[in-house]
């Protein structure tokens, strides 16, 4: 049984995966990058070793430097968390080679899913649905035009080693097709290294939904249930919710055996996410696996009731799944806010800096994941998540009035955050209804950038209140003032001599 | 005691009338308010005014003058003019226009400077790249310029609004 | 509909209240005393009225000043939370003559379930099981001793007016009778200005053991389920869980039943709690109503799901019940903690002062209800509740573990909390194995009072970080001293001013 | 530098033999430590020693040389003995007898006052009442002993161990 657990990762979830470490008895490796020292991950853990120096391809994306961490503590296994090596092949595959326990899937799970176009071919060979598409890469300009026509306009243009938006392009008329293929080939060289392109038609007004999974070493494979992901900005999550306002028991029920399926295509083995791309009217298509915890897991866990941290790790130990899926059930609503270090105001420009003070939203229906704490600066090199609030509510409607009341009474200062853009959101009236898609903050953009109007006596009191803090200050500084003063007069200290008492 | 102070493009004379403990009298652009105004932990203050309770968020910038401040829904810029910000600013018109720098709004690092002291540019090249949590973003000139001076290196960490390039 | 809502309480009651007032768009109004001016109820609130100095019973306790508060700030309602007013029959009433809604039950509810032998007397003619003993108030010695012969030694003589243990007294032998009369009389009367007394069956290894009811003003009542509350420390509640540990469905359907049934007994209305002892056969009495919301409420919330405030507040508004009774279901486990500004090695003697520094908790399954800053200092006047944990689980055991995660977490400088004795009754077997009854505390004292001995090199580095705190500090002030040395230069400024650069 | 510091009854002596930022070498009773020590909050260090996190929260008293140290799991007194500390405890010893004064371990309010300056009490007498959040203490004198001074008037807001009254 694993004992000890080195978490090759930083930020709240870092934190989150040593919280449930600790609560089965399970001591927790920190690993730290120069800039790191005094993150909370350090200072929660049980051990810390260094790693290198700030920027993550020094530190935190270096396996030599994480197998080494590991080996020096003694610990079992490496949870790896999201982002940095959570999905890389090669880190699980060397694992294995030095008998540490990788927490997550194999490496052939991890490659199978990361190129798309074998992902692809291998939904096919299962039977779950995919985009109307290609399963080849395209080979000439001229089978490309071929392709596109036989798919019918219009269509995404998608490098098979991609993510996060880059070597995509959409093509909506024919005369575009070359220009788009050249260009994603080239992005798609220059980002990955490999040009392979393939095409798929391009869902008009696509739903983000996707479904988590659990699988144990035993064949034995479980979904629980759904995650609607579209609110994006620019192909980021920015919330999550879940049950799906647009989903039917039907649907569901159908999705949750493809997301199962689709794990078992690939021998899956722990917690991942099955991405679906779903129309207005349901059509659902396979759009790619994260073979990891993702972000936005929490609402999964309040929702279903289950820690997914521990029944990775209790599957990584080699034992069966505590559920079946006739025992799970979503009970009531969950939505996840992230809330970054962002500028709303300014493009969304990152926004490191030292956290001033904080206040934390508490009470009823309230998780909040999170890791910076005051005084603390949040570093330039890495990504600008502060935290993450989980709200859960009986319905969905109590949930989006819990969600404004606990953003209501967060509040950080020092740094620009993403706060007030939530409670934006929280209140527009697309999101209200239920009724939105990827296009959402596009949608609704003019709204969501409207500034609240100054209320009542508002400038005033802000007036009013630097004013006497400006004057609380100099009040303050009087002595040195008055000791500035002394410095004068001693300089006519032989003249006046006569007149002090000494 | 009466200060001269800048938010949101208006300029109000504030006078405090009379203080004893956390009440305070204070005159805003002549309007008289009565307010119960204390800090209650660093830099946060809690207000009442006419029974409402006002929660007010202060941060400082190095200099002391100016502020943001938040309150319940709205974030303010909030700048004290004493005399000696009058004169500074008088003297930084005359000196340094602010289309005569490039500067990043947010601290990160040099990337990669793509110019050198005594370069000609043309509108729109690209300067310097600075980078910040995961983004690069690359600083562009908007008329043709001569590159006067380079204050930073690559592989520098620079802070918010720092001077990297002076440009002429 | 209320619009306004004047909680007239403090701590973390009044902020919990408020919470939810805010998800339903009420205003709140708070009320304070003078040590309260920076509280955080009166921070959070929308509106904050100062109602005296800060002794309660020039403030909180005063009625007359929360009407008048509530009059001032056109508040609808007035919402009492715990302790202070929430019993007060007169407030009710005092409400109905005013036209104000009272959040909470009939002065006649509250009157007859206040004064214990009416309310065993109604709990009889409702069928309700209570604890063997007279239904009278003992008139003459004599009758004392023949009733408590007849009962059964042992036996407790209880104040009628009684609460919180004053005017009872435990006796075990026949020659004890006489002396114990007296004496319980003798305190009630100081006490409560009222020396009637009565006798009960005294029951030995008693369990706590309460049930949460709600009921409309349309005779609908149901029961969220029960409440195991015998972790005490001299009659006072410490920790609290649900389920109960030795609760079985059957008794658990039984006591809902009578519960339900007590409340109807008084026609009450709005939530309400049935305490009642239980032996460890299971056998069960009626113990006392508590006429309001309790402390430990949110365990019931977490683990039914209902928001107990916002049902307060339906009822209050005439609204009917928005649940039935077999709509309920207990999901998984909840336990509170709380959190006192108490010194346990120092027999727990209240320990105000101002909060240093403070981590709360977060996290997977952790409510953290608490009202104290960074910076606050916790007045002398009233109660010392900092605040309360609640943690969920899916069963009994990760609930106690993740408690114990929690709680590690948790850290509070600058005043002594009672959070390392909470941490040591998690450890302590007896509560891991759920046998645990009133007596625990008593029981296992030994256990629960010694100090953790000291790990490793813990007292070394203690040594270390005290001594390096202290040097960087003398860095810090030593501009003081040289300012110091030169009041001392100036001193000589005559003799040595040729030496000097002035 | 070395100073002596106190623990739990044990007097240790410790020295910082080198000092690199965060990295320090220190001798406690002779054993080295190698440590890497860092302020991450307002009296809060984080250490890191043989690659143990280990979290410090300091109280420190007014005096500056008593500190309340929570590590882990356990809660120490701590205080420095410097010159100063060792001359004042001589000097106490020498004029004030901790048996001599009685006060609070805790902040609170004195209720009543049941004796007055000269009054002779008896052992188990009580002396003064003090009221502390919702509770009562009253203080008793152990031996028979004379009032010779009271410090604090009834209604008297009191500091946790401050003297109330004198006795002899």
């Amino acid at each position: 049984m694993i004992k000890k657990v080195l978490v090759a990762n930083r930020g709240e979830i870092a934190i989150r995966v040593m919280r449930s470490c600790r609560e089965i008895g399970i001591t927790s490796v920190a690993v730290y990058s120069e800039a790191d020292r005094t993150s909370m991950h350090v200072r929660y853990a049980d051990e810390a070793y260094y790693i290198g120096t700030s920027p993550s391809n020094e530190s935190y994306l270096v396996i030599e430097k994480i197998i080494d961490a590991a080996k020096r503590s003694g610990a079992e296994a490496i949870h790896p968390g999201y982002g940095f090596l959570s999905e890389n092949a090669e880190l699980s595959d060397r694992c294995k080679k030095e008998g540490i326990i990788f927490i997550g899937p194999s490496a052939n799970a991890i490659s199978t899913m990361g190129d798309k176009i074998t992902a692809r071919k291998t939904m096919i060979k299962a039977g779950v649905p995919v985009i109307p598409g290609t399963t080849e890469k395209i080979s000439t300009e001229k089978k490309a035009i071929e392709t596109v026509k036989e798919i019918g306009l219009p269509v995404m243009i998608k490098a098979s080693a991609g993510g996060g938006g880059k070597g995509m392009r959409l093509v909506k008329k024919e005369n575009e097709i070359l220009g788009a293929l050249r260009a994603a080939k080239s992005e798609a060289l220059s980002a990955f290294g490999d040009d392979t392109v393939y095409v798929e038609k391009y869902i008009e007004s696509p739903h983000h939904i996707e479904f988590q999974i659990l699988a144990d070493k035993y064949g034995n494979t479980i979904h629980l249930f759904e995650r609607e992901c579209s609110v994006q900005r620019r192909h980021q999550k920015v919330i999550e919710e879940t049950p799906s306002p647009i989903m039917t028991s039907k649907v569901r029920e159908e999705m949750g055996k493809y997301a199962v399926a689709a794990a078992k295509a690939v021998n899956y083995e722990g917690a991942g996410t099955i991405e679906f791309i779903v129309d207005d009217k349901l059509n659902y298509y396979f759009l790619e696996m994260n073979t990891r915890l993702q972000v936005e897991h929490p609402i999964t866990e309040r929702v279903v009731g289950i820690d997914l941290v521990k029944e990775q790790i209790n599957i990584a130990n080699g034992m069966k799944l505590s559920y079946k899926q006739d025992e799970l059930k979503q009970n009531g609503h969950a939505i996840e806010c992230r809330i970054y270090a962002e500028d709303p105001d300014n493009n969304f420009l990152p926004s490191p800096g030292i956290i001033k003070h904080i206040t934390e939203p508490l009470g009823l229906g309230v998780r909040h994941d999170g890791y910076v704490y005051e005084g603390y600066e949040i570093p330039i090199y890495y990504d600008p998540l502060i935290s993450k609030l989980i709200i859960w509510g009986k319905t969905r409607d109590e949930t989006i009035k819990r969600m404004k009341r606990a953003l209501y009474a967060y509040k950080i200062t020092g740094i620009k955050t993403t706060i007030k853009f939530l409670e934006k959101i929280m209140n527009t009236p697309d999101f209200i209804k239920g009724k939105y898609n990827t296009h959402f903050i596009e949608n609704n953009f003019n709204f969501l950038m409207t500034e609240q109007k100054s209320v009542g006596d508002c400038e005033d009191i802000a007036i009013i209140t630097v004013f006497m803090d400006y004057m609380n200050n100099l009040e303050k500084i009087r002595p040195k003032i008055s000791s500035e003063l002394q410095v004068n007069n001693w300089k006519s200290c032989g003249r006046k001599k006569s007149l002090m008492r000494l | 005691m009466a200060l001269e102070i800048n938010i949101n493009n208006r300029k109000a004379n504030v006078e405090l009338l009379n203080k004893d403990n956390n009440k305070i009298k204070v005159s805003v652009d002549g309007k008289i308010y009565d307010i119960d105004l204390v800090m209650v932990e660093n830099g946060v203050y809690s207000i009442l005014y006419k029974n409402k309770s006002y929660n007010v968020e202060l941060t400082q910038n190095k200099s002391g003058k100016k502020y943001i401040v938040n309150t319940l829904y709205n974030s303010y810029d909030v700048e004290i003019i004493d005399a000696e910000s009058k004169y500074l600013k008088s003297r930084q018109k005359e000196h340094i226009d602010e289309e005569d720098t490039i500067s990043s709004p947010m601290p990160g690092k040099v990337v990669k400077i793509l110019v050198k002291t005594g370069d000609k540019v043309k509108a729109g090249d690209t300067v310097i790249i600075i980078s910040a949590m995961k983004m690069e973003s690359e600083y562009k000139v908007k008329k043709d310029r001569l590159i006067k001076n380079i204050l930073v290196k690559e592989g520098d960490k620079i802070d918010g609004n720092q001077t990297l390039i002076v440009i002429e």
